[in-house]
């Protein structure tokens, strides 16, 4: 039931508005709203009841193992959202002064640090609202610094086949042409397709390492080579950054230019799809260019003094990309989260993440799954590819996800990346333990059998969630995207 | 090691498993020239209690001011069930809904938060929503030159009493696409965008006009007048509007003969804290003829296998997931914790409890306007019908006088003499609901106080 | 799945203790614990997983309507839970010095002057910990008023039949004998059978009014003036206050004492089974014995001073019934339900809570089910017996409040009172709407008629929780009351 | 109508189906001259904006100070996801768990806790709670009392050294059933039991003796020399202790040959903020053999219809709402939400957390009493081996010293000075973990410049 079909006329939540209605007779009639918007008229309990019984029909990290690959969903600290939500971190206005700022602003600062130390770049900005505009952050700044430098040929940006759909859309908004280049049967980049498309017109190339394939890229070197040589830049989509924390930075693989999503490497929630945060490092080069406002340091000994650097610091920057200065409060809990994991923490992020990722890629090829890239290390995820099983019982990866879901797991992410045919992208995450992987893997093996014994069962799936199937169709059809009283 | 569970029992029982020596030998496809050394600069780990007592102290060094700056982030009461749901993990910790049965209640909440997007502005759809409202309007202009059938321009014309920062964002955003943005001067007396203004571009091709309403001087434009006009033009009309005022005054879908064609703005006022400028959320709702060109993510209602009620993302093949290199945007996460918060928001307050919210703000606004006429050499310019903000003109530097009103606790402004040249020490000012007749007389003694200060130092 | 089954030797969640273990060596060896307790060894996402689920296993106001009779189960206002969760209010150590419990104080002090008011009384004192406790005030008060008159022959407490078990249990914790009197059958107490029952031996009498019977109590100004000329007093048990409040004031009734019950009638949350708070209102007559501390005020011009006043000031006091002044956050949220409802809102909880009794006794009448009382009005609740239901389907008052839970409401209170035969006792509370109350009723309707068609469906029931029907017999013979690893 | 859902509409709909005019005919039994008049004394009502404003003020005057005051309740550090899932509405807003299907949540979790506390004091049972520790300890009189076979005594020992208010509570609970407290007097050097004091008790009839570890003073007693005494006069034991101080000293299961039989204190330190005294709770645990007499509720383990594990209420033939007049104990409520915080507390904490607690509490204390010895005058006198806490004797009034100590923001500690005659301008001191260095260096500074401004008063 919505809530809208919850409240009758008249009824309200009286304690949550001023008791007093107060006059606006000096607002023109013409100015005036002629139609009261339909929103819910309903109580208090009824606003609370509702949603938090419609809380109840989510999966989430706090509720189930949630292995969804290439989301890197993992415990977010309860003291980062406790203490990001203290009431002067909550009060403060964006537009405060800087003499009413330099708890946040120091805090901010410091994250900047950490960044550029775990990634081995030279400068951050951390105002990217989610990971597509810093990719576009990125990009824009490859943009820039070929247009400083005079050098208006460079058209085309590099995308591998296996990569996420924001990167060819981010050259796109950019206003870049995209060339995608092929991945070899190990998962690697064809170097040798790199190095015919690669030219004058390139501006830079787009890549995860390790890739959506989830194996560690062993090219990356000789990749790095060549489009620099091309004249190239090279940009690090954080997507996976997870993998390697600590224990390989992108600026000494030869990355010009990253983005990482604070959301899944530091930890901060998801909220059921966002806000995310997209900070962007970049190596000397693209300095110039960041995006503001960044943090900065006035050390005129004594306290250091935090003040906002924008466009006069700034002058050849990208600009701005939101109204004020980013996803505030995911930023803080990022910046919490790195105290909690400290220095010798970075690494054991990708130790352990991959510990679990290989862990678990093991168990499942003892019991008969696929791997995709089976003579590879596994990195922080790994795919299995259930073709043979979709040829010969007729059950596909859809619908394991979905019979997973009966089990009391969230499903892996399904048919990504797009060249390996009926997988499933498996990512435990380091904050899991042997337990519920164990589980996993058992259910697994038991939706094996059903599907060997009964593929009906299984095709049917889920049976155990407040709706079965949906009709996808239908929803685009017959597009019903607001409640009409 | 925080988060995470391994014992070192466990750690070797996995390693058997997977038949390697150490954790370090899963990395051997790395060339150990690539290790990370020491990360010297990342200080060492902290308990919970440690990082509580410092940020504690932090949070505390930006407290205490009475905040009367709006300019596009509004100080509102948020009821406590707000947050207090929306944080439950269920909600909190997941991730975008996927798996549709396993994420019915951010998909249903979803598709009621569009719901009441589009009865705030009028319009026929919303989508889940965008980064913020300066982001918004930048899909927005791209979503209108998409659009707009009857143009081939890729110019837009955008009033000059835009928020200053959205035009810049906009611009951030989509000048790499060789898109212009060609701004429309307002009137400096009545601090709007007078019509007059727009005859010079009679008959030129731009994609969409864009109007905010209110104003970033907080002004009630002429909304009818403008948008006729550019519908005349062919132009489409992309209304920047304030949800809380929406409840109140015109909003979007009634603007003029036929109402605006896209609404944009920041959902921050929709029960989302101030809290140094994010995470906030930005709207984005139009016509039903749009819905294929709008951006982000889209949550339908349809029905199960059982022909049971259900909720999904639907119109995926906009999205850059499917679409990749020719998606509507490149657009991926949208602020779904926010519009969690804002969803509960509107539920709690209603029309008739934003409607309050809104006259309350006015009301406020109008007494504080009052109080300041009685204070000599202050001027208030924005003398039209208004919101719930001012153009304060001071006598002194209004740089001065605002660090000397942050000094006694009242931070008093938001300063428009560096982006105005025309608007020297002028301050545009906010008064909420929030504020009781106590603080108004606060905000009047400390603007009293600082001006006296600064005729004695300047004596 | 217990905590402890999810743990493994040697698992912690490292965040949260100091991450350095100290030395203790001064302590001798013969004081220190020689073997480890046997806690939990889990990381943190396995508590936050473990706890958030079991959480999701309980049905509470906040998810399900929730008609629990005499229990008063209505919205807990989110926003009394917020204000008494600020910084300030939990960090207060209670025996902080007076310069820091002026913001507190001053809100206790209100809370006293708010609850005098409204019950009638000339004294409060809010230090009793649960309705219990009130209670146990209220009687040793009693007895300290009959004891400093020298008045020692006083040795018995009168108590209604239909009375809380609390009742006869607290006269006893207060050394007195327990008389019982019976209740007519139109729910109102045997005023001949009190009559006789007075007597020099008469300490005083414990009542409900609103009796449990869920109607107003006629004859109380008799009982009162019966009672008082014996010598003795009239204790009120404040559990069904929400019936009255604001509009029948115990004081003007004739009590003399009286507790309430703060986490029901202010709607203080009740948090599966407590924290409560008991306060106690006086007349003139028992002020000199209340329990302490309590707030006071030295007015001395200017601001107020508040203060505690402890057995100094209130020499004859029947003492101190908790370390330090009583479920301090619970009265805090009480004190802010009553600055949320105000003056008028008082007596408006009486009338709503009424109003949707006598609506929903009137909807399930119609529907034929049977009213206890069904010649008297309802109160804010109201009883049904299911005697002919049990007697001709075999389907008891126990199988309707299992069978509601499957259809998502919570049962009311079973068998109770005593006297009634298979009975519900339905308290639907001010906050809930018409369509809570609608569907209840339906549900009702739904189950008879299932228990007309095939009474072991409903016999069996419920399906649809955690777990079927208990084995209590087993738990008690073969008792586990803690995990044994 | 706040929290009153009900429209006019209703309202009139409700009434027609009643058969009633008007609401106020639904209190026609009630007689005319009963009805209440106007509740004058009582503010109109407030939205939840104004009330917040009005409390965070008052919230915040009793905030800011360095608080170095124990005495019965600690300061800890609460993780922060205790009461982040503590008060998920489905705990904090649910009944006690009458329906037991529907509340297996509940009814786990304290099946959980009761065996955390079993574990934590080393005895086989424990209750679902009780108020506070004070009050517990009077249950635990009359359990004890109860319980013991061997004696029809009514009165008990209580060692000198317990906490003072514990004494009194006790007193005011079980004096009108005619049960006596007789206090046995502690060495005013040590600050401790001396077993030679018990002498004179030989072969007297008491139904238990009560002692506390650490006791009041922070002091740890000789509790095996003291249980072995009390058990060899056929008393039963009564231990009352702090839970942190249990993980790292012999808990009361360990005491002596064979164990107290009944320990009970204030649950506070395992994850409940100090928050002006409450609500805490106390716990009680026990012998197997005394279960019977145990007071309050008990969760059991059972199986249901289809043989599956499950919890419910159990013993419930105790309880008052079954055995009325002749039940162990008018309780009714527990303490059940400050328990649903301790349970997550002490899962977080596990054994090795809490005694890193116990051992930074410890470590902490004894730092500042080192500090301490290089302030000239004053003297800190209990030197036996302690806990957190430790009696400082200062060299001007304990009253004004902490009055001068608290203008600078620090509660030095409590006052003994009134309760005990002996200990004249001596206070109690208590450090937990929470404290830094610096806090420890501002302690001596504040008292320091305490003293010397007494110092120049008096000159």
């Amino acid at each position: 039931m919505l809530i809208f079909e919850r409240g009758v006329k008249g009824r309200t939540a009286t304690a949550q508005a001023p008791l007093v209605k107060a006059e606006a007779t000096d607002i023109p009639d013409s100015l005036m709203r002629k139609n009261k918007a339909a929103l819910p008229e309903v109580s208090e309990l009824q606003v609370v009841r509702h949603y938090t019984n419609l809380s109840r029909k989510n999966f989430s990290i706090d509720t189930q193992f949630y292995p969804l690959g290439s989301c890197t969903m993992k415990y977010n600290p309860r003291g980062a959202h406790r203490v990001a939500s203290l009431p002067g971190f909550l009060n403060r206005h964006p537009l405060a002064p800087e003499s009413y700022s330099q708890g946040y602003l120091a805090s901010v600062y410091e994250l900047q640090e950490i960044l550029k130390e775990v990634t081995g770049m030279a400068g951050v900005s951390l105002s990217p609202m989610a990971g597509a505009q810093g990719e576009f952050a990125g990009v824009a700044m490859i943009r820039a610094y070929h247009e400083k430098r005079g050098d208006h040929e460079r058209s085309e940006i590099i995308v591998p086949i296996a990569a996420h759909g924001t990167n060819p859309a981010t050259a796109v908004m950019c206003g870049y042409k995209v060339k995608e280049i092929p991945v070899l049967n190990d998962g690697d980049v064809d170097v040798e397709a790199l190095k015919e498309a690669v030219g004058p017109q390139t501006a830079g190339i787009m890549m995860t390492n390790p890739s959506t394939c989830g194996v560690f890229e062993r090219q990356i070197e000789v990749i790095a080579k060549v489009v620099h040589d091309a004249g190239g830049l090279l940009y690090y989509d954080g997507a996976n950054l997870n993998a390697i924390l600590g224990k390989v930075r992108p600026g000494d693989m030869g990355f010009d230019v990253l983005h990482m999503n604070l959301h899944k490497t530091f930890a901060t929630p998801h909220g059921g799809g966002g806000p995310g945060s997209g900070p962007v490092a970049v190596g000397e080069r693209l300095l110039p260019y960041l995006p503001t406002p960044i943090a900065g340091i006035e050390d005129a000994g004594g306290e250091p003094d935090y003040c906002w650097l924008g466009e006069e610091a700034l002058p050849d920057s990208i600009g701005r990309l939101s109204a004020f200065m980013g996803n505030a409060g995911i930023i803080l809990r990022a910046y919490i989260y790195a105290l909690f994991v400290g220095r010798d923490g970075m690494q054991r992020v990708s130790e352990f993440s991959t510990l679990n990722a290989n862990y678990m890629a093991k168990k499942l090829a003892d019991a008969g799954f696929d791997l995709a890239y089976k003579d590879r290390r596994a990195t922080h995820e790994f795919i299995i590819t259930l073709s043979k099983q979709a040829k010969e019982l007729g059950v596909t990866a859809m619908d394991f996800a979905k019979r997973l879901l009966d089990y009391g797991y969230h499903a892996p992410t399904t048919y990504f990346p797009l060249l390996v045919p009926e997988c499933l992208l498996i990512e435990p995450t380091e904050t899991e333990s042997i337990d519920e992987m164990d589980g996993f893997v058992d259910a697994m093996i038991q939706i094996l059998k059903e599907a060997e014994s009964s593929a009906d069962l299984v095709k049917g799936a889920p049976y155990t969630q407040p709706v079965k199937r949906l009709d996808d169709v239908k929803a685009a059809r017959e597009l019903d995207v607001s409640y009409k009283p | 090691m925080p988060f995470i569970p391994h014992t070192e029992e466990d750690i070797q029982k996995m390693l058997e498993t997977i038949g390697a020596q150490s954790i370090d030998q899963l990395f051997d496809e790395i060339p150990t020239h690539l290790r990370a050394g020491a990360l010297d600069a990342i200080p060492p780990a902290r308990s919970e209690m440690e990082i509580m007592r410092l940020m504690s102290d932090r949070a505390e060094q930006d407290s205490g001011a009475l905040c009367f700056i709006g300019a596009g982030a509004y100080e509102h009461h948020i009821p406590a069930a707000v947050w207090d749901i929306a944080t439950r993990g269920e909600f909190m910790t997941a991730y975008t809904p996927y798996q549709a049965e396993a994420s019915q209640g951010t998909l249903q909440l979803i598709y009621e938060f569009q719901s009441m997007m589009t009865a705030l502005t009028g319009l026929d759809v919303s989508n889940a929503s965008l980064y913020d409202g300066a982001s918004g309007l930048a899909e927005a202009v791209l979503m209108a030159i998409r659009a707009n059938r009857k143009s081939k321009s890729k110019r837009v014309l955008i009033a000059g009493t835009v928020h200053p920062l959205y035009k810049k964002v906009v611009n951030s955003i989509v000048h790499n696409q060789q898109i212009e943005l060609v701004e429309v001067a307002f009137d400096s007396t009545s601090l709007t965008t007078d019509v007059s203004a727009l005859a010079q571009y009679e008959g030129e091709d731009f994609a969409a006009l864009i109007i905010a309403q209110p104003n970033f001087f907080g002004t009630l434009e002429d909304i009818h007048q403008l948008t006729d006009w550019a519908h005349q033009q062919k132009m489409l009309v992309i209304g920047v509007v304030n949800p809380t005022a929406a409840s109140l005054i015109s909003p979007p879908g009634e603007w003029g003969e036929n109402g605006a064609d896209i609404a944009v703005g920041e959902g921050q006022p929709m029960g989302i804290p101030l809290a140094s400028g994010g995470p906030y959320f930005g709207f984005i709702c139009c016509k039903q003829a749009l819905v294929r060109q709008m951006p982000g993510r889209i949550i339908g209602r349809t029905v199960d296998l059982d022909g049971k009620e259900g909720f999904a993302l639907t119109l995926q093949a906009r999205e850059q997931h499917i679409r990749r290199s020719k998606a509507t945007s490149n657009i991926c996460t949208n602020q779904g914790l926010a519009v969690t918060a804002a969803t509960i928001y509107m539920s709690l307050l209603g029309q008739e409890g934003i409607e309050r919210v809104a006259r309350a703000c006015h009301a406020n606004t109008n007494r504080l306007v009052g109080l300041l006429s009685a204070v000599p050499g202050v001027e208030v310019i924005s003398t039209g019908p208004r919101f719930h903000e001012f153009v304060l003109r001071l006598p002194k530097s209004s740089r001065l006088v605002l660090e000397h009103m942050a000094v006694q606790g009242v931070l008093g402004g938001h300063d428009l003499s560096d982006t105005y040249p025309d608007l020297e020490n002028c301050i545009l000012v906010c008064v909420t609901e929030t504020k009781t007749e106590q603080d108004l007389n606060g905000y009047v003694n400390a603007l009293e106080v600082s001006l006296k200060e600064l005729e004695t130092v300047e004596c």
